[in-house]
């Protein structure tokens, strides 16, 4: 299947195109949004279900297995923010507290982002390594906090340990810990249980909420101006380069191709749901314009549609 | 002020005159808000979650929006708070903050 | 299967069931609703649910398959409002703008009538053309136009341009259109991937939504008496005369038996949902108790408990 | 299968360890929480569903069949909160409003504990008389009647006609109340339409139910100290003492071993929805700390963790 | 105040000033709550779900949540309002009211 | 009032009355209220969902409820509001307007 076709099937999928009915109803300045309640609500099934399927299938590896892939997530949640951080300060010549403020960001994950991805995985046929979903649940908490040690390093940000607190009794956090935590313990048997609920309508909620979405990024683009040439590549390059990297470094960890792509997406995504919260309260000085429009404005529209088959390319293209 | 609110209908009521300290506020504050307006003195508070639009644009969803914070205080307490609002949060954050006197019923509760 | 039958187990459907347990709420005066959040998010459900089906199915036949219905659709779509609007100033002495904003109902589409009309049919055994959704969606902008260009050009009215905004770009239409699309272009094999959550759970979701709308509905008789006995007529009537209509102009439009039902109750039906909005802003000196009363309170029960089952036997009797 | 392995499995339940997880995050202090929206709309599905569920089972069985298990629930709902009202007057020297608020919770129905021991039961591979559903929803009056009884006739609470009326259009009573009826004249062909929604996912939203509701338990245990040693041991004895009676009745009118484990649940729960708003209209001088204490943040855990497994226990040693 | 507010713009604004009454109570008392507005000669209210803390603790959630309750009425009803709430509510429930004055657009269909 | 609010606790807080204005009407409105307050000269605005009742009967739910706006403007504005309201909205839909003076921490910045 080459590029093209990959590309087209992506953007054929129900879930692309909900979120491109998010975009045309904000463009439309049609009321089309969800409840913020059942917005919420969604959040919560999303990473619930996610953490429930990445706990079940950790119980079934071993140690050894999963020994390789961790360590490379925990090295890309170090060091991707630092990297960001560092591209904004030099080249982009963004203050201390907007370019910490980005980077944490980029650094942090995209429940979405990585959910989408291991659709794609899954419709076109691939297996993913199912424990992915639970080292994303670890790859939420060291983007943001690294990202604030460098703001604070400089003096400008706010104190460490109540930022810590605050990621990880964040909401998302929680639940796609907890989610694991649960699934690992409830083992496969117990997850089949609630199954019904959890898994078979889980691509039909994604949709859903991807059209809420879609409404969101729209209605972000309006401070498109706000954020200048400069980021607006390095929203559109960063992802690149971040995939490239995780699709190489997955399959050096040894993850399958379903894996590596999902892996890749994992280190290309931009959060838009801990960060923010985080970053506002951790670094109030930054401006939400910034940050808010580069990742979910673009990276996170970006990654949806175009993103992920590319990632699924270099992947193929690394591991033939 | 002196007689207690009593069921005979022919007794005045006793009300006392408060501050009504309002902050409309981004939802992300909420919990810090209320450790300030504690930290000052108050005794209680009452909070509704609004949407808005000011200098920092539209404010509105579960994360991005606002609350709208009311609490009955004595003159002091209300001083304090507002104090202690512009000095922390008026540069960084969006909110806005006002007073205006009400006469509460059974107000002594609340000093 | 005869026509009390057919009654018979249209009243004892969980839906039917469903809606005369809100009424008994209401009666009660027990608070039964569900939050406001959740009507909403159960609304969108419906729209989008039947919009996705309707357009998989649009994909499958051919444009001259579905001319003939997609012109008795316009066609219906047009004349309905016209007739209803000269129905309620000639016999019922209706003011202009009153005659106008009752008229809009009557001759906008009501996509939960719509659906109650599918189960009825599917729970029969008989086959639907599944394309009808689709043209339901285009339905629905039609019959609030006409009726605003009525009151206008009688001068009572407000602004065309800003009511064809409103009426295009409101959410329901935008909802059950965007379905379509996504229908249209996901193709059968994408709207099967979210089928646990759009397709399984329909009915169910249905009943729930049918609870809250039975409360709504039965709230609206405390203002039986602002209606007076003509509207009353009018509301029982109006569906009776649509229905037959429907069912004659479907069937002659090659329609199988369970496609022209559903298209004869499309017809029958009253909006609540996109008119009373649109109404309530481009007629706002028309009277709320008139055309909500008529619509929700008398012409909706009468179509899900009593209506349906007629209209199929208006079909039978004429296919035979 | 022995009792210590009955509980591990019941403790690696999705839904216990969901409930864990909501006590979890509310000791962390995170705001996990469902919108108030949606936990309400679980209620919601949850009510109707085991009504519905309950009102087919009813259908099916004959009058003379439920007679004996139908006299047993109404025998128990007048004497438990009686028997309550008793211990807490005489050995906890309560007030007559306290101990009256109090036993109206342990004589009501909760419905998320008799459905936690309904999927117990079926998790482990028994059968129950299904028509108990409908039983339960007949239990959730008497018990708060009786205990507003008591307490009036020392002349404390309010009038008795106006908690009738509240009660029994209570929303939660009416939710149960109409599944039920649903469910019976639906009948099981009827329920089965619905079951996509009703029944598969049954298990999934109880567990992202409790996981709220482990929230609101936890919240309660800052009360504790209010409640004091006697109401806390009464907090774990009375469901013991009602568990092991409901175990005994239930065997004796002829209930499978199933099914007496339900009902032994049935008796041995304490309410927490329906219960605190009728006992806080009618007894508002009654302090809600300590019937929401014991109920909620006392006896609702220990069912849902030990109690269940240990009644199912006492059915087998006294149905051996 | 006898000339009404015109769709002239050099006509002065008619506004009358009436009483606000603000309850802020728990929301399973918003039934009851509506009935004493109505018997005390109340012609309309309005309502906002909220959260809030006294000396009752916190209040938040469906069925333990707050409502804020506000009704523009001629001072006699306001007092009637508060006296009726002061006898029977005050004592056993939580409840928060108070009044201020507000200048109402066309404040006579109030009254 | 020509002092900032400074950090030293010693000076005085600055604040500046404005005219708070309360708009209740029906929800399908909203976008049309917004539009006619930033016409008159508003600069922001907070609004919360409410349900209420009046000379139209019970409003509540989604698209049947009502919202209530309120927006701190200078007396000028507050006149320009109301009269617009009066002249288009009131004869028409269900709505209620009023005023009072609150004042507010660094009002300067929404006159
Ligand atoms: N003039 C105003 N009137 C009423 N509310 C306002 C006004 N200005 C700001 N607000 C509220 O305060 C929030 C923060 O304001 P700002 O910091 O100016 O963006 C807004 O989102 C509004 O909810
Ligand atoms: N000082 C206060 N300021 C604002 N709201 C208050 C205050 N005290 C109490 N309230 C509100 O009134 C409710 C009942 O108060 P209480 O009866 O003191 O628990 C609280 O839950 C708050 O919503
Ligand atoms: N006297 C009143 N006090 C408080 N709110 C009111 C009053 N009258 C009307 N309202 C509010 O204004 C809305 C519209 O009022 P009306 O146009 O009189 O139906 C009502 O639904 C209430 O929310
Ligand atoms: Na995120
Ligand atoms: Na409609
Ligand atoms: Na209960």
């Amino acid at each position: 299947m080459d590029a093209f076709e990959l590309l087209r099937l992506n953007l054929s999928s129900p879930m692309v195109l909900g979120f491109a009915l998010g975009i045309v109803a904000a463009l439309l300045k049609s009321d089309l949004r969800l409840p913020d309640a059942v917005h919420s609500a969604l959040g919560t099934y999303l990473l619930l279900a996610i953490g429930l399927k990445g706990g079940a299938e950790l119980a079934k590896v071993s140690p050894a297995e999963i020994a390789l892939p961790a360590l490379a997530t925990l090295a890309a949640g170090i060091c991707v923010p630092i990297a960001c951080y560092a591209a904004l300060r030099r080249f982009g010549r963004f203050s201390i507290v907007d370019a910490a403020a980005v980077a944490a960001h980029y650094g942090s994950v995209s429940i979405v982002t990585f959910t989408a991805a291991s659709v794609f995985v899954e419709a076109r046929g691939l297996a993913s390594e199912g424990y992915l979903a639970a080292l994303a649940a670890f790859l939420e908490v060291p983007g943001i906090l690294v990202a604030i040690a460098l703001a604070r390093s400089a003096r400008a940000g706010s104190s460490w340990s109540s930022s810590l607190h605050e990621v990880l009794t964040g909401k998302s956090n929680l639940l796609l810990l907890g989610g694991v935590v649960i699934g690992y313990l409830a083992g496969a048997h117990g997850v089949e249980s609630v199954a019904p609920l959890f898994v078979a309508p889980f691509r039909g909620v994604l949709t859903l909420f991807l059209i809420d979405m879609g409404f969101l990024a729209a209605s972000r683009l309006r401070d498109l101006r706000a954020v200048g040439p400069f980021l607006l590549g390095f929203a559109l390059v960063a992802p690149l380069v971040n995939g490239f990297l995780g699709a190489a470094l997955g399959s050096a960890a040894g993850l399958s191709p379903g894996g590596a792509t999902v892996f890749a997406t994992m280190l290309a995504r931009a959060s838009y749901i801990a960060a923010p919260v985080a970053v506002r309260l951790a670094l109030p000085e930054a401006n939400p314009a910034l940050y808010l429009t580069s990742s979910l404005g673009l990276t996170f529209p970006f990654n949806l549609a175009v993103g992920i088959p590319l990632y699924h390319e270099f992947v193929c293209w690394i591991q033939a | 002020m002196s007689s207690s609110a009593g069921s005979r209908p022919e007794e005045a009521l006793v009300t006392v005159e408060l501050e009504r300290v309002t902050i409309v506020a981004e939802a992300v504050l909420e919990a810090r808000l209320l450790a300030l307006l504690k930290a000052a003195g108050a005794r209680g508070w009452t909070l509704g979650e609004v949407r808005g639009e000011g200098s920092r644009g539209v404010r509105a969803g579960e994360w991005q929006g606002n609350v709208k914070l009311e609490t009955l205080v004595a003159p002091a307490v209300a001083e304090r708070i507002l104090r202690e609002l512009a000095r922390e949060y008026f540069p960084r954050f969006a909110v806005v903050a006002y007073t205006d006197r009400v006469r509460v019923v059974r107000g002594e509760k609340y000093v």
